[in-house]
């Protein structure tokens, strides 16, 4: 968007300052919406940030909901880089937790360490396909993958119902879900430090987080030192000169939408194998699009993506005590911070980049002579 | 009388480009006036500004001798001012009527407006020899008309002073020579003419004075009739130029790239190269003139694997390489052609990748850049170093962003990263295209030295001069074709300029 | 002290539909007795667990979950809390501490079957479900069976609102839905479908013909044009539960509410005495003794997955 | 006969369904012909159908609720604009917020002054746009071929409908027939072009986010007074997207966008009443299908029977101009 311009702002100011600046602005929105209904805005943040962190199983919940929104929020953000708006997070960890589920059930017998890396497998290679379709409408047909992703998150939606009420549902239950796999599962937090003589509150975090982190640093690793990453970024910022370069736009479309749809299948990991230990329905429950938040707050980097998703799973966590506590507040108050995130950290992005730039001026020496005369 | 135009103290920069600096300037009522700088000098900024599109950081603009605040384009318009842009301002969906009563359209309804506009510009279509078909789609003008459609767009706003940007780099020295014409009948009329262009051809042979713009400043107003193509050469680029390139006499060996009855389609699927042969011999360069648009850039892109050939062969060293995408482009450097593009911005580069990412693009796959999947940083940054010292890259920083470097630099940075290895046969398209003198030299140095180690040169230039100082052989093409091959010796503008208007120079002087 | 609480499902306590009819014997409770109690309405299927944990941890008790999609985190809880009560509706949880209360739906929609069936003189009725899912399908199926009970040659048509939880909030498809089966002819439509059945009561008020509510009693909606709701009620169930641990009384097992419990029922009030005739009175009268004793027996879909009428 | 009085019904259905998909088109198509993307159809819909149902229910008067509607989704559009035209923000982005952030805020307001969990109560008839009977319509109803026609098809629907369909013609005709159209048309193509030509890009492009904004608040308060009685959380159920759909389909032409829109409408009213019946050689078609298959036909349709769909030239290109 704006050219790589000369200005003598150094480079964090508008990585890491610029974000929190929109951050403060979506919160301050919000405090107007909370002020609207009547309630008070500071007693709210206190009741989140106790409910998001003041005691263990807080935490717990908090990284287990920023478990989802970091393999969403990567598999935007992967997207991204090839200039590809994956809208379809959502159908694409639908499907994979089908994947996972078929793993479950076929293979619920199996040790762990067998088990887990199959539903790893499972969840990716559904994740993936349902990614391939719009992914090669586009690359080939040139069909716009906002809209195909679209609709085939209605259409995974249907699929999965379709499945759940008539396929996979126990038979004599009348819950559309699937039976319980049986006793192997991602460990929980808490086992697993109950091994290690730790003691830890019971929540659903569980060690799916540690392979969200292992993600993070694959997808750091793929983006920016292979060079399946470079010609994946050449694509994304200049389809010309990859065509030039002789790298196959097709190619790395169809891979990157891929991997984008496997990191999003990747939910059903923390979800489905790690807590619920059934397919459920809609157990996607809207993660695929917190995504979207989540890349475009931590800038489509790894490390960015992280905090954002702790920093979402921290409303999300912290939004369920705040009904707790204050029931006029309904839940749904987390969605209208949601969408006032994605406003100021996408949507009005450099809206405060003059004015942040004007401070960093303020309190640098002067480079340049000709500063703009606006 | 008021001078028709008068600039006082104009100044603007863009964040830290100061493109013009305190800028005075006169013109004239009546007169043709030009205005001449290297690429980059401020010229079209400065028009801009009279013309509303840019606002200037400080300074007056008087017209007819009255001071104008001009905030918008409106203003300038309703002041009399017309604009032909460098890059046409145009609908490529529209009709010709239709881009041109836009903004002008006589009442909220079309109907009307629509009726009146077909009236009026049947007469000045009549008056200025500037024929075109009204109802045409621009998208399917050729650009020599869709300029004439800029200039009637002018006209039935009123214009009386008209600001002409460049205006002759997309046609033929002919072409050109028709405009002037109609200039010329504007400036019988009463009108005021601008005229912003870097040839000094030009400038000499039609204007009646001449400001010359240096680096964002205006550094002479001279009549035109007083002063001489070498002394506005060196107020141009502000030291005395060689205009002509040393070069010994080339020594051509085999055939590196051959070229058989070749055709090929841009990315829309029209056929822009129709049957074209030659060949390109090791020791020797061979250049490609034409007018822009004639096929040359689908010829490169061809040749080079970009795209798909649709009929014919190509040989390289002999071997028959059949190119288009998706690997192409890639097959072919296996094969020892390199490929300087016309585009270095589109192309050549990945503008917001650092510099030592672009100093591999093409040959990311290639061993010495790779460790299996993972890129071997460090190595890739050390050699880009080595490049850029070697092609005297300024700064010489590999981890700087691409973009920051200034025009010169990002060519050299292409054409280090192409040479570097050493190839057969390197095409290249319009190398010195937005470069400066110093630059130009530099690289037209390299190409040489590339002849003379026994290589294969490929040039494409819309540069008349360019083509002519380097070339051993000059191929013409026109309309897909190449009409016509004479050696570099035997060539000279007028020659070169009938065969690129797809004239046999032959009948002509038959004809004469 | 004594501190209920009630933990919803998704839909919310307002689905016009159970969730709601939870709240309505809970409000009852607390007006009766004075006595406050907690309720929560989840925002996703991971906050079942933590709310229900929470509610524990902090001394409420009893508990009473909304919903069969509450059954594995009341099996998860009990067991972690064995000295907390727990209720939940619509589903069965076989722990020493934990109440399990469902719904003979198909005996109920039996009754209404047989009123649609009486007054529909085309004799072609309608049915609109929400989301296509085997509970939905057990209260089409007895509402056939109840229309066939009276004239086994009349028509039954039948809609589900879609596939996603959508269909439970969907009152222009649900209106939709229902003008379509007004167009093919019907008189009545019954509707299972919570919100979604707000858009099918309207159509039918619209379209001058009859709508049969559900859940809780819909008659006062449209006056005169809701011919009858079926009646689950599950407001006496929370109100019962609520009681029943305040009182001492309460007992952990199963309860399986029919019509001889009073579990579920049709709703006869001012609002649509004008529509209800002697003749249909006495007919499901006559049913709901003959279900009552046995002699009828409605057919639960949810036991073969299968609706033999 | 019977088969034809059938049809008619279903082509009536059609309509209904129809208005709010040809309303968010037009919306959408006059936006994206300025070269505004807009994604965010769904949440101004939403908005404004809330918005609507709880101005009925406050005041009991369908036209105040009409201009809350409108009022609202207006409001919003020029917040998509602030974040796309004024601040070059990216367009996909912000309809995505404007989408999550509406339905959020629909149900926090709605709970807050209604207590009904975000729904709104039913809304009485004089906050509603009732059926319209055209003279005569009872009398020919019996008349074979031009009744059910005259009396089912044409007479009976609300004022919306009738909106509805009159808005493409005047669309077509803003567009083609007059000088905003021509501007709105060539600011779409290539806005410098219309820059230069001494006319202001921002502001043309605000006017057609605002047209934008106004056939979006039509159509969500036709979702909640007139099609429906109130509002309930997420009622426009993705309209807003298949609307979209069928921009696209139409390839940003009025005329063909309504066509579009009439078939999906079809669909949707067909797909009721084929629904659980048995069909021959298929058998029963599960009720998961026929919900995909506007979303299905979509992709198919997108993926190669449309022909290429070539979009405003500079849609979603923000324009930057330096100062
Ligand atoms: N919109 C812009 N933003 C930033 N820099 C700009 C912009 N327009 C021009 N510049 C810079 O201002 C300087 C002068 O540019 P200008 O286009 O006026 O040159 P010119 O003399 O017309 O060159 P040419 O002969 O290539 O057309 C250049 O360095 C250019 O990069
Ligand atoms: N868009 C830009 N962003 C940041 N810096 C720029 C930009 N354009 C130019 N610069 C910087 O401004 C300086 C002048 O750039 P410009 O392109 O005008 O150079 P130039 O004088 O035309 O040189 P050359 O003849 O090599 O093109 C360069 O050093 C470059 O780093
Ligand atoms: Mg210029
Ligand atoms: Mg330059």
């Amino acid at each position: 968007m704006a050219g790589p311009m000369g200005t003598d702002i150094p480079r964090w100011a508008n990585v890491v300052v610029l974000p929190i600046v929109n951050l403060i602005a979506a919160f301050l929105v919000s405090g107007l919406v909370v002020l609207i209904i009547g309630e008070n805005p500071l007693e709210v943040v206190q009741i989140l940030i106790w409910g998001a962190f003041g005691f263990e199983e807080a935490i717990g919940y908090t990284l287990f909901y920023a478990t989802n929104f970091i393999f969403t929020g990567l598999a935007v953000s992967i997207a991204f880089h090839c200039m590809l708006f994956n809208i379809g997070g959502e159908g694409q960890a639908y499907i994979g937790g089908l994947g996972i589920t078929l793993v479950g059930l076929h293979f619920g017998f199996l040790p762990p360490i067998v088990l887990i890396p199959l539903c790893v497998i499972g969840a990716a290679l559904f994740g993936a396909a349902w990614a391939f379709i719009p992914a090669y409408l586009q690359a080939k047909r040139g069909s716009h993958i906002v809209i195909t992703t679209i609709m085939f998150n209605f259409i995974a939606s249907s699929v999965m119902v379709y499945l759940l009420v008539n396929v996979l549902i126990q038979p004599g239950s009348m819950q559309p879900e699937s039976r319980e796999f049986g006793e192997a599962a991602i460990p929980f937090v808490h086992e697993a430090l109950a091994w290690l003589g730790v003691e830890f509150a019971e929540s659903p975090w569980n060690l799916s987080f540690l392979w969200a982190l292992v993600c993070c640093v694959l997808v750091w690793g793929y983006v920016w030192h292979t060079r399946w990453g470079y010609e994946m970024r050449t694509v994304g910022t200049s389809p010309t000169a990859a065509a030039y370069a002789g790298i196959s736009e097709t190619k790395s479309i169809i891979v990157t939408m891929c991997i984008s749809g496997a990191l999003a299948g990747f939910l059903g990991l923390n979800e489905i194998m790690g807590y619920h230990h059934r397919l459920l329905l809609h157990f996607s429950g809207g993660y695929g699009f917190v995504g979207i938040a989540v890349a475009l707050m931590g800038r489509s980097h790894p490390v960015g993506v992280c905090l954002a998703a702790i920093l979402f799973g921290a409303l999300y966590q912290g939004g369920a005590e705040l009904s707790f506590e204050i029931p006029t507040i309904t839940r749904e108050l987390v969605i209208v911070i949601q969408g006032l995130v994605i406003i100021f950290a996408g949507a009005l992005e450099f809206m405060f980049k003059p004015q942040v730039e004007a401070v960093f001026r303020w309190f640098m020496p002067r480079r340049s002579a000709a500063a703009p005369a606006e | 009388m008021a001078p028709a135009i008068k600039l006082v103290g104009i100044d603007k920069s863009f964040g830290a480009v100061h493109a013009n600096k305190d800028i005075n300037l006169n013109v004239s009522a009546g007169s043709v006036h030009g205005i001449i700088g290297e690429n980059g000098a401020g010229k079209s900024t400065l028009m801009s500004i009279l013309y509303g599109f840019y606002k200037a950081d400080a300074g007056d603009i008087f017209v007819n001798g009255e001071k104008l605040n001009i905030h918008a384009s409106q203003d300038a318009i309703d002041a009399g001012i017309g604009m032909v842009h460098q890059h046409f301002m145009l609908v490529d969906t529209f009709s010709v009527l239709e881009n041109i009563i836009l903004g002008a359209e006589g009442g909220a309804l079309l109907r009307k407006g629509v009726d009146k506009a077909r009236e009026e510009l049947n007469r000045l279509e009549r008056e200025y020899e500037l024929e075109v078909d009204i109802d045409a789609l621009i998208g399917d003008l050729p650009v020599g008309l869709q300029q004439r459609v800029e200039i009637l767009k002018a006209l039935y706003r009123g214009a009386q002073i008209l600001v002409l940007d460049e205006p002759t780099g997309v046609l033929t020295p002919q072409e050109a020579d028709h405009l002037f014409r109609i200039l010329n009948a504007l400036k019988d009329q009463g009108k005021t003419i601008i005229l912003i262009t870097h040839k000094l051809r030009e400038i000499m042979a039609i204007t009646d004075a001449v400001s010359v713009m240096r680096q964002g400043e205006m550094v002479a107003h001279r009549e035109t009739a007083k002063t001489s193509t070498e002394e506005l050469a060196e107020l141009m680029v502000g030291r005395k130029v060689l205009l002509r390139v040393e070069k010994g006499e080339a020594s051509p060996a085999h055939a590196v790239l051959e070229v058989e009855n070749l055709t090929a389609t841009d990315k829309s699927g029209v056929v822009r190269v129709k049957g074209v042969s030659f060949n390109v011999r090791a020791g020797e360069i061979v250049g490609i003139a034409g007018v822009s648009g004639n096929g040359q850039s689908d010829l490169l892109a061809a040749l080079s694997g970009i795209t798909k050939v649709t009929g014919g062969k190509i040989l390289i060293n002999g071997k028959p390489f059949v190119g288009g995408p998706p690997q192409g482009a890639a097959d072919v450097r296996h094969m020892g052609l390199a490929h300087v593009p016309e585009d270095r911005q589109r192309m050549g580069l990945v503008i917001p990748f650092e510099a030592w990412e672009c100093s591999i693009l093409g040959y990311h796959n290639e061993d010495e850049c790779c460790r299996g999947p993972v890129i071997d940083r460090p190595k890739v940054i050390q050699e880009s170093l080595r490049k850029m010292e070697a092609f005297d890259v300024r700064p010489q920083d590999p981890n700087l962003v691409t973009g920051n470097f200034s025009g010169g630099n990002q060519q050299k940075i292409v054409l280090a990263r192409e040479i570097d290895r050493d190839p057969d046969i390197l095409l290249v398209g319009q190398p010195t295209r937005g470069v400066d003198i110093g630059a130009i030299e530099f690289i037209h140095k390299r190409l040489i030295e590339m002849r003379d180690a026994g290589k294969a040169v490929l040039l494409v230039s819309v540069e008349l001069d360019e083509i002519m100082s380097l070339s051993d052989r000059i191929l013409v093409m026109f309309d897909g074709h190449i009409v016509g091959e004479i050696p570099a010796s035997e060539a000279n503008e007028r020659i070169l300029g009938l065969m690129m208007a797809g004239i046999n120079p032959d009948d002509d002087e038959e004809a004469a | 002290d004594f501190k209920p609480g009630i933990i919803y499902d998704l839909g919310g306590k307002f689905d016009k539909s159970f969730n709601e009819g939870v709240y309505n014997g809970a409000e009852k409770f607390k007006k009766e007795f004075g006595i406050e109690y907690r309720g929560f309405e989840i925002a996703n299927d991971s906050q079942r667990e933590q709310a229900m944990r929470n509610f524990a941890r902090r001394g409420i008790d009893p508990i009473l979950a909304v919903g069969f999609s509450q059954a594995a985190a009341v099996e998860k809880v009990a067991k972690e809390f064995p000295k907390v009560r727990f209720a939940i509706i619509d589903m069965v949880v076989n722990l020493p501490n934990v109440e399990s209360i469902v719904f003979k739906e198909h005996e109920g929609s039996f009754l209404v079957g047989i009123l649609a069936a009486m007054s529909a003189k085309s004799g072609k009725v309608g049915f609109v479900g929400g989301m296509d899912i085997p509970l939905i399908r057990k209260f089409a199926c007895g509402y056939v069976g109840g229309v066939k009970h009276v004239n086994a040659k009349m028509d039954v048509f039948q809609n589900m609102t879609g596939s996603t939880g959508a269909a439970w909030s969907d009152p222009v498809k649900g209106g939709e839905l229902a003008k379509s089966q007004f167009d093919r002819g019907a008189d009545v439509v019954y509707h299972a479908a919570g919100g979604t059945g707000i858009g099918v009561l309207q159509a039918a008020a619209d379209a001058g013909k009859l709508g049969i509510g559900v859940d809780s009693n819909q008659n006062h909606l449209h006056p005169g044009s809701v011919l009858t709701s079926m009646l689950k009620r599950v407001d006496v169930a929370a109100y019962n539960t609520f009681k029943a641990a305040k009182d001492g009384t309460w007992k952990a097992g199963f309860s399986a509410l029919g019509l001889k419990e009073d579990g579920v029922g049709w709703a006869l009030d001012d609002n649509n005495a004008k529509l209800v005739s002697a003749d249909m009175k006495a007919a499901v009268a006559k049913a709901t003794q003959e279900i009552v004793s046995g002699k009828i027996v409605v057919h639960d879909y949810m036991a073969d997955s299968k609706c033999p009428y | 006969m019977e088969d034809f009085t059938l049809f008619v019904l279903v082509l009536d259905a059609t309509l209904r369904v129809s208005t709010p998909l040809i309303l968010a088109a037009l919306a959408g198509l006059v936006s994206e012909r300025s070269g505004v993307i807009d994604i965010g159809l769904e949440g101004k819909m939403l908005g404004a159908a809330f918005a609507a149902a709880a101005v009925a229910a406050i005041t009991g008067s369908a036209w105040i609720a009409l201009a809350a509607g409108i009022g609202v989704s207006v409001l919003l559009a020029l917040i998509h604009g602030f974040a796309c035209i004024t601040h070059a923000g990216n367009h996909i982005v912000s309809g995505m917020a404007i989408n999550i952030f509406v339905s959020g805020l629909t149900i926090v307001l709605g709970a807050k002054w209604f207590s009904q969990g975000g729904s709104t109560p039913q809304l009485p008839h004089e906050g509603r746009f009732m059926p319209l009977e055209w003279p005569g319509a009872e009398a020919v109803a019996d008349v074979p071929v031009i009744g059910p026609l005259y009396s089912e098809l044409l007479s009976g629907h609300n004022l919306i409908v009738y909106v509805a369909f009159l808005a493409v013609p005047f669309i077509y005709w803003m567009l083609f027939k007059t000088r905003f159209g021509l501007r709105l048309r060539a600011v779409g193509e290539n806005p410098q072009a219309v820059d230069t030509a001494g006319i202001s890009v921002f502001f043309l492009r605000y006017r057609a986010v605002i047209i934008c904004g106004i056939l979006c608040g039509i159509a969500g308060t036709y979702l909640s007074t007139a099609m429906g009685a109130s509002f309930v959380r997420d009622m426009t159920a993705g309209k807003g997207y298949i609307a979209l759909a069928a921009m696209i389909f139409g390839k940003w032409k009025p005329l063909p966008t309504m066509l579009a829109c009439l078939l999906f409408g079809f669909l949707e009213a067909v797909a009721i009443r084929v629904q659980g019946a048995e069909l021959p050689i298929v058998g029963q078609i599960p009720v998961q299908f026929i919900e995909a298959l506007p979303y299905v036909l979509t992709v198919v349709l997108l993926a190669g029977f449309i022909g290429k769909a070539i979009p405003p030239k500079a849609d979603g290109v923000p324009y930057i101009k330096e100062h």
